[in-house]
């Protein structure tokens, strides 16, 4: 026994008591499982399991006082009525928008961040981190902190780029489907279905090799494969649109169909299409990852999370940490996305009732 | 139920006629592939000389068309043909391989699937509390992590360190279930873990939705208890999309699987369709890509039935 | 009466907040409710009142998002409800208070058989064993005149009709004889022949099982017929408690008084312009839906500056004719003439001055306006589209019609239709009409979703714009008070058919066409005995009889 | 050096010889620098290290990696590593390279040549037999050697055997090869990995789809792609084939095949990640071999193409590239600088006295003056597939390449068609070369002015020349000497950049034992590990 560990379990026995007394529920449930874990996890692990679940608490909890400031911050600088959605928004949504935003900074400023350039090469392979890399070398002994910055730049870039190409496909013609009906929409309906029928990642393969693997094209191949399914969604929430009487009142008005998509029905869908679109987003990520696995993905020396984890993937055998960065950094992204995604969902489904 | 057979008979015509675009597509894909068979199989060893002569062997120098016309007729006859490197008829060379890609998938999905199902029900019940953040927070990880990546992940801890599976999946007929069991545990956990997060928040989802109608309001003002709530009264109206989310996953399961069998080395299907597309060896590409998509319409139309034999308006007509 | 029983149900000072814009919001302030054992209590009010939110608090229930405020008391049987646990509260539900909601048919659970659903209480309690308690449902079922009470608890809910699932829905209820009944609109989703049978099916039973009940509605008529003692509620406020008798006879409130005065208004009927084509003509119209048809050899005349009103119920085909004139539905046999030149009957083929003439206007407000599109866009649009105003004249276009719908320009232009009420949604959904010039509006059910003062509202607007703008109007309604007032002819339609039509003097004085009497013999009165004597009149088999005629399935 | 540090360098060396890690020759190196004497440390190899005799027994499960499911038994399809480790397995060769990278004998007793080297005779095996048990004779081999032959021979050892005119029997043991053209090197020839010995057919075409060979081991079961199991062959006709049975598995993901050799699920693997190779390496349990081979990285330029088809280009782009940087990073130091010309250490009449070519940024610039391109863009294209690290490689490279103000652009080609669309196609681009025996093979294949595989599309006179003098050229020291011409010729003229020669990296568990030496022409041992190795 060490100061450590008696304070430990002095301070979350404390805590939960505390919680208890002033009858602060789900603080107490989540303050006593953490000590019932902590007894488990000090038995079977020791004080040094007992240092990580400290500091994952204490991850948490700090992720939790970032998104709270962030959401604050967002809340004074915003105008009045966004401010006031900001008010109400969940801390998961605060560390979400937190996440992108960082993101979205450093995306825009790399070269300015990075403090060096993606494709230069500073020292020997897979140096260790120091003073001047925070997270040490790749494989070339260019900087990794310096290419994960970059990668944010395009990786993000191409995957947003996709994921849109792949909506204004999809959900347009979706859409369009839905307010036409008739032969264009059962045409379309086949022909989603033959795309979809032939799996992903085996249809980009062949399209890439035939049109050569230029980010272009990679970004074109992918909304192709991808607005089948954001047709499919287009579709069936364009569909239950166009049975409300406001579109029957603007038919009969003899509005066009372009009016019908662009005023009365996209405003409605919007919802559902922006949740599609979180999960779609990682799917491109993915997709792109899953690509260059096969050698077809972003043209080198560009940065891109996806092969970068490729590249690296084969340390983890010997639990070395590099590849988990630019995965970690994928993973926090989606999960980033997916919160705002869910809590504007939330507010969207709040205001109907 | 006369209904239900139209239905299902409808839709298998549709499929065979996508089945039939497919091939077309596939097969000028193939076609507009730089290089061909020829080249690919001689690779770097390729001369002009024993190029021309590859190309009269495989019978390349007739027009495309052609080609592509004489292998429907011989496919509608149940023949896939030759494949054009190995020259061992397709059927007898995806054969097996589709046999244990069905089977990871089966073994998979039968993991994946009941386990989805539950900690969807499960969220729902808890929805909004640590647990469903949790939960929220883990799938979402799971599902943004490119399944390789899962794969090294899960060999590093559970093969490489720990030695209780073994980290190569390679299987022989030979072996007894529970030897294959154990063997391919692995592979079949990394694709469990890349499809259960789609299916349970989309159960958790289509659950949650259902909570706000007036039956469920209902059920709860009968003093039926929480859990009964979901179970009994949402869950069962929940099936549909579920049901299509499923059948989707499902499809993934067996079509998306390639990476999963490279990293684990197993011997399924899908890196036999790369290698293939490599080669340009049409026959098997062809083969294969018209497997993979009759799975995804014939597990689309049993999550079409399955919707239908779930809803009790369809079931019992007035 | 019934003062020397016991209470059984004692609500003081019941405050229910609901949380919305960051803050909680007060929706009942401080009402206060004696119930005794056997008692029905009508509990009456427009919505908003906060009724059925009284109505649930005397579960202990609140809907997500609303809590009961502090200082409130909810005495059920001596049990203090507000400090309850949520467990003990949950075991109450079902087996000693129960809910009748307002749509069986949404109420029930889709996937299960109704005496499955029946029996879930029983059996949750442990009261009953399964077929014992199947037998018991079957007993109900009889009690409340289901036909078939062996087998119809085997069925699904959609195999169901809706007034039989109402009657359902009330022997549900009644599984663990609950000391207390909570009726939530029972029958405001009905037809009034089908109310008839429901109302009588329910007040028999409660009276049979001395339940104590509380029965909410914005139908005075139907409280009449039910409740021992009305309440009258405004805004979360109590307005008025009294014996149904005395408060019929004897209102003292102003907002009661204003209730009762609803009915009162009535435009003299005009008479058919002499000379002259009709405006709308429908011609032995024929349509179908797919293979199944709906309307057969229908004709009418609607001449200009006239009401007509097209009476019927759910079924009978009245909302099909109207998609018929629109265009939307093309009929398979027959025509529609405009001032007497045949319209083609899909409306892509018709021409933007054709369009422009005949104008909708719908029931549900919620869903004829689009919800994320400005007011001022609503209106404007078709007076762009179709007059191609821009700019101030656009907008003082739309200042315009929103003075004609007497709502305040500059207060409104610049909202978005979830922020309003429904009547003011409505008046939105008339002045988009409006803003095409049109010579003739089609109305389909125009009030039924609206308050009774909001609805005579809306009917009073529609009458002085018909004077001023010279508008001709068909009415689609199944509600008689509307069409006593507004119409000047009256079409009755039954299973597609048009049963009798004429000036609405003549359609109001006996002798009438069989169905025609029997929709204006089913319209509740004001008076207490109206259903007693109906049903006296009838002779309760009629009732079994009239169901049947109703059912069309 | 004291004493006592002697001692326990002798033994370190000695274990680490014992273990495999040293060759004889680098022992020897190592010992007598240490301070022993010659005859001392040959004594104390042949008593301490040599000692570790073969056993029999046990069954060899190897991991190899390029397996495809679209391998086959045609020798002509050879390609792949997959088949190459295969061919060798069930199959034998006329000759063979020794551990020590010389040639020796295998189904072929021994040969002789005519002295304008045109006509060879090869004195068969006569206790050589096939797996069914059938004799091997010269008509199997007039067979086999034909199958690559002729206008419709569709394999990839054709052009190998395109100055052959004719192949006779002289008895059942004697083959007579005829060509017509002097070749000092045909029997180096004869160990190319297409050139199997298969049993002919009664109609004198050989029969290679049952996959019946005389090798070392006889197939039990293929399924291609997957993995290959062997049973020895009883009636092999030479020592060695120590191990039982063989189980080859396809393991090409690099990871898979690490993990594999980690958890001993495989007692050995080709191609070790270099990236993890010294991670690997400081397994216990584990020998990673690093074999210096002839396998060069070409990087050629299109001699008559702008800009390449300037000198001064060219060599600006030779010394714009510092190869030790290439070596250390690329391939993690597995790999040996190359100095433009296309002959590996290892390879006979190899000329040691040509001083190695520096990185030198500011001769670079010099020579692009002289060019008058001070601003010069050129690309590079590569693929993952040919080499992992290639296109990295060509990112290093136009690092290197801006500091002499050079722009180079890496550009990833897609791995699939990349012998079809980019090689020989794109003006200059990544290549790889597998190990050919002899200077002479690798200058016909690829800088001889009309070989269709000259990739730098160089014309020399005198190189031309000096190549077909050499061909037919007996004496070894006249040979050697213009070998050497040859090469300073190819370094300071030629359009091709030769960064560095690959080293064959691949891994056993410490249970399998070996010789003193591992022949440098493929990966385990020249892919003959199967029946010269042993577990200890």
């Amino acid at each position: 026994m060490n100061y450590f560990i008696i304070g430990f379990y002095a301070l979350v026995i404390g805590a939960s008591s505390l919680a208890a007394f002033y009858q602060k529920r789900t603080a107490f449930i989540l303050l006593f499982s953490l000590t019932l874990v902590s007894f488990v996890m000090g038995i079977v692990g020791g004080e040094a399991m007992l240092w990580s679940v400290t500091i994952l608490a204490g991850l948490i909890a700090f992720s939790a006082g970032v998104s709270y400031s962030f959401r604050e911050f967002l809340v004074i600088i915003l105008p009045n009525d966004m401010a006031k959605e900001m008010r109400t928004a969940p801390l998961t949504a605060g560390f979400g928008l937190f996440v992108i935003f960082t993101y979205a900074i450093s995306g825009i400023f790399a070269p300015i961040i990075a403090p060096y350039g993606e494709a230069e090469v500073i020292t020997s392979a897979f140096a260790p981190a120091d003073e001047n890399m925070l997270l040490g070398a790749d494989q070339l002994g260019r900087d990794m902190f310096s290419r994960i910055i970059y990668g944010a730049r395009n990786t993000v870039g191409l995957a947003l780029l996709a994921t849109i190409l792949a909506f204004l496909m999809g959900a347009t013609a979706g859409l369009y489907a839905a307010s036409k009906g008739g032969k264009l929409d059962q045409l379309l309906g086949r022909i989603v279905d033959v795309i979809m029928s032939i799996p992903s990642l085996i249809f980009s393969l062949l399209l890439l090799s035939i049109f050569g693997t230029n980010t272009t094209t990679l970004i074109i191949v992918i909304a192709i494969i991808y607005a089948p399914r954001v047709y499919r969604l287009a579709r069936s929430v364009g569909g239950n649109v166009v049975v409300m009487d406001y579109i029957e009142a603007a038919k009969l008005r003899g509005e066009g169909t372009w009016y019908l998509i662009r005023k009365e029905i996209l405003p409605n869908s919007t919802a559902p299409l922006i949740a599609e679109f979180g999960l779609e987003f990682c799917f491109v990520f993915l997709l792109v990852a899953g690509l260059s696995f096969l050698g077809l993905g972003i043209q080198p020396p560009t940065a891109d999370w996806g092969s970068m984890v490729r590249e690296n993937a084969t340390l983890i055998s010997f639990g070395e940490i590099t590849p988990l960065i630019p995965a970690g950094a994928i993973a926090l992204l989606t999960v980033a996305v997916n919160f705002v995604v869910d809590w504007m969902l939330d507010r969207t489904s709040g205001l109907k009732e | 139920m006369g209904d239900i057979i139209s239905i299902i008979a409808k839709r298998l015509g549709l499929g065979l006629i996508t089945l039939l675009v497919i091939s077309i597509i596939i097969f000028f894909a193939v076609e507009l592939l730089p290089g061909d068979i020829a080249q690919a199989v001689l690779g770097q060893g390729a001369t002009e000389d024993n190029l021309a002569a590859l190309r009269a062997e495989l019978g390349l120098d007739r027009a495309a068309p052609l080609r592509y016309l004489d292998w429907l007729g011989s496919a509608l006859t149940g023949d896939f043909g030759n494949s054009l490197v190995s020259k061992t008829p397709v059927a007898e060379a995806i054969g097996t391989r589709f046999g244990n890609t069905l089977f990871l998938a089966t073994y998979a999905a039968v993991i994946a699937v009941p386990a989805a199902i539950f900690l969807g029900v499960l969220v729902a019940l808890f929805r909004n509390s640590v647990f469903d953040r949790v939960a929220n927070v883990v799938t979402l990880t799971s599902i943004s992590s490119p399944e390789f990546f899962l794969g090294y992940v899960l060999i590093l801890f559970l093969a490489v360190k720990t030695g209780l599976f073994p980290a190569i999946a390679k299987i022989d007929d030979d072996m007894t279930l529970f030897d294959k069991l154990n063997r391919t545990f692995l592979p079949a956990l990394t694709m469990v873990l890349v499809v259960v997060a789609h299916m349970m928040r989309m159960t958790r989802a289509s659950i949650i939705n259902l909570l706000a109608s007036p039956y469920v309001e209902m059920a709860r003002l009968k003093g039926v208890p929480a859990w009964k709530v979901i179970v009994k009264h949402t869950l069962p109206n929940a099936w549909a999309p579920v049901i299509n989310v499923v059948a989707l996953n499902l499809a993934y399961l067996i079509t998306g699987v390639v990476l999963v069998e490279v990293v684990f080395v197993y011997p399924g299907i899908g890196q036999l369709l790369v290698d293939a597309v490599t080669k340009r060896d049409f026959p098997v590409v062809q083969a294969c890509c018209l497997i993979f998509a009759a799975t995804f319409i014939l597990l689309n139309l049993a999550a079409d039935v399955g919707s239908i034999l779930t809803n009790p308006r369809l079931r019992h007509p007035k | 009466m019934s003062q020397d029983k016991t209470v059984l149900l004692n609500i003081k000072n019941l405050i229910i907040e609901g949380y919305s814009d960051e803050k909680w919001v007060g929706i009942v302030h401080g009402v206060d409710l004696k119930l005794h054992r056997g008692e029905v209590m009508g509990l009456i009010g427009e919505s908003g009142a906060g009724k059925s939110t009284i109505g649930l608090a005397a579960m202990g229930f609140t809907k997500d998002g609303c809590r009961i405020g502090e200082g409130s008391s909810i005495e059920f049987d001596g049990m203090e409800l507000t400090t309850t646990p949520q467990s003990d509260l949950q075991s109450l539900r079902g087996s000693r208070i129960a809910y009748v909601a307002q749509s069986a048919a949404a109420s029930f659970n889709p996937a299960h058989k109704l005496i499955d659903q029946h029996t879930e209480a029983p059996l949750q309690y442990r009261i009953q064993k399964r077929l014992e308690s199947q037998e018991d449902a079957m007993e109900l079922y009889e009690k409340l005149r289901l036909p078939n009470p062996r087998e119809i608890g085997f069925r699904y809910p959609h195999q169901v009709s809706g007034g039989q699932l109402q009657r359902a829905m009330t022997a549900m209820a009644m599984a663990c004889r609950p000391d207390l009944i909570i009726f939530d609109e029972p029958t405001t989703a009905l037809d009034v022949t089908t109310q008839i049978e429901v109302l009588s099916a329910i007040r028999d039973i409660v009276d049979q099982f001395n339940t104590a009940a509380i029965y909410i509605t914005h139908d005075l008529a139907v409280v009449a017929q039910m409740a021992d003692v009305i309440k009258v509620l405004l805004k979360g406020n109590e307005v008025e408690e009294a014996d149904t008798r005395t408060m019929l006879s004897n209102p003292q409130d102003d907002y009661t008084k204003s209730l009762w005065a609803v009915r009162d208004f009535k435009r003299d009927q005009k008479p058919r312009p002499t000379e002259g084509s009709p405006l709308i003509s429908v011609k032995n119209v024929d349509a179908s839906y797919g293979d199944t048809p709906v309307l057969h050899d229908v004709s009418f005349d609607i001449y200009e500056g006239m009401t007509v009103a097209v009476v019927g119920e759910s079924g009978s085909g009245k909302s099909t004719v109207a998609r018929c004139i629109t265009g939307l539905l093309p009929p398979t046999k027959g025509e529609c003439l405009f001032k007497g030149t045949p319209l083609p009957p899909d409306y892509r083929d018709r021409s933007k001055d054709q369009l422009r003439q005949a104008q909708m206007i719908y029931q549900m407000a919620d869903t004829a306006l689009n919800p994320k599109v400005k007011i001022s866009e609503i209106i404007g649009r078709p007076a762009q589209f179709y007059s191609g105003l821009t700019g101030p004249a656009l907008k003082n276009r739309v200042d315009e019609l929103l003075d004609l719908i007497e709502l305040e320009p500059a207060q409104y232009y610049n909202r978005y239709p979830p922020e309003l009420s429904g009547g003011q949604k409505q008046r939105i959904g008339i002045a988009r009409s409006l803003a095409a010039e049109p010579t003739f509006i089609i109305c389909d059910e125009v009030t039924s979703a609206l308050d009774q003062l909001v609805a005579e509202g809306i009917l009073r607007l529609l009458d002085k714009l018909q004077n001023e703008l010279n508008l001709s109007y068909m009415f689609i309604t199944h509600d008689l008070a509307t069409v006593r007032s507004i119409a000047d002819e009256v079409v009755v339609m039954q299973y597609g058919k048009v049963v009798e039509q004429g000036p609405k003097d003549v359609m109001f004085k006996p002798p009438h066409h069989a169905y025609t009497d029997l929709l204006l013999s089913s319209v509740p009165e004001m008076d207490p005995d109206w259903l007693t004597t109906l049903l006296e009149e009838r002779g309760v088999d009629d009732i079994g009889e009239a169901a049947k005629a109703n059912k069309r399935d | 050096m004291t004493d006592r540090t002697k001692k326990e360098f002798k033994e370190l060396l000695t274990q680490d010889a014992k273990s495999g890690k040293l060759g004889r020759r680098d022992f020897m190196r190592f010992a007598v620098a240490a301070g022993m004497t010659i005859p001392l440390a040959s004594g104390l190899w042949s008593s301490e290290v040599a000692a570790a005799t073969p056993k029999k027994g046990g069954k060899f499960r190897v991991g190899v990696h390029d397996m495809n499911t679209s391998d086959s038994h045609d020798p002509g399809t050879y390609q792949s590593v997959g088949q190459i480790q295969i061919a060798h397995t069930h199959r034998s060769y006329l000759t063979e390279i020794t551990p020590e990278n010389g040639l020796g004998p295998d189904m072929a007793d021994s040969w002789s040549a005519s002295p304008d080297a045109k006509v060879w005779t090869f004195e068969l095996n006569k206790n050589a037999t096939f797996h069914n048990g059938k004799k091997f004779t010269s008509a199997d081999a007039i067979a086999s050697l034909n199958h690559h032959r002729g206008e419709k021979s569709t394999s990839g050892g054709k052009a190998l055997l395109s100055s052959v005119s004719d192949i006779k029997a002289k008895g059942d043991h004697t083959l007579v090869i005829e060509l017509n053209q002097g070749s000092a090197d045909l029997p180096w020839f004869l160990t190319d990995y297409h050139l199997v010995m298969i049993p002919a057919k009664a109609d004198g075409t050989a029969d290679w789809e049952s996959g019946t060979g005389a090798g070392p081991y006889e197939i039990t079961s293929h399924k291609p792609g997957i993995g290959t199991n062997y049973k020895r062959h009883g009636g092999w006709h030479r020592e060695g084939a120590y191990f039982d049975e063989i189980e080859m598995v396809g393991l090409n993901d690099p990871n898979a095949r690490q993990t594999a050799l980690i958890t001993g699920d495989v007692d050995a693997i080709t191609s070790v990640d270099l990236k993890t190779a010294a991670l690997l390496g400081r397994n216990p349990n584990i020998v990673v071999e690093n074999v210096p081979s002839g396998s060069a990285i070409t990087l050629p330029m299109f001699c008559d193409v702008a800009p390449f088809d300037n000198l001064d280009v060219r060599l600006a782009l030779k010394y714009a590239v510092d190869r030790q940087d290439l070596v250390d990073k690329i391939m993690f130091g597995t790999a040996t600088v190359g100095n433009d010309y296309h002959v590996s250490a290892g390879m006979p009449y190899a000329p040691t006295d040509i001083p190695q070519r520096p990185y030198d940024p500011d001769k670079a610039k010099f020579h692009l003056k002289k060019a008058g391109m001070s601003n010069l863009e050129v690309n590079l294209s590569a693929a993952d597939s040919i080499l992992p690290g290639a296109v990295d490689m060509c990112v290093l490279y136009s690092e290197h390449a801006k500091k002499a103000g050079i722009k180079l652009n890496a550009i990833r080609e897609p791995n699939d068609g990349y012998w079809s669309d980019v090689w020989l196609k794109k003006p200059w681009c990544f290549v790889k070369w597998g190990a050919r025996p002899t200077p002479d093979q690798m200058f016909t294949l690829a800088y001889k002015d009309d070989a269709p595989w000259n990739e730098s599309h160089w014309q020399n006179k005198r190189f031309n020349e000096l190549l077909l003098m050499a061909k037919a050229e007996l004496d070894d020291t006249r040979r050697a000497e213009q070998y050497r011409e040859m090469c300073v010729l190819a370094s300071d003229d030629g359009g091709t950049v030769i960064p560095f020669f690959a080293n064959f990296v691949y891994a056993r568990t410490k249970k399998v034992a070996h010789g003193s030496s591992l022949a440098a022409s493929w990966e385990l041992d020249g892919g003959r590990g199967y029946h010269r190795w042993w577990f200890a």
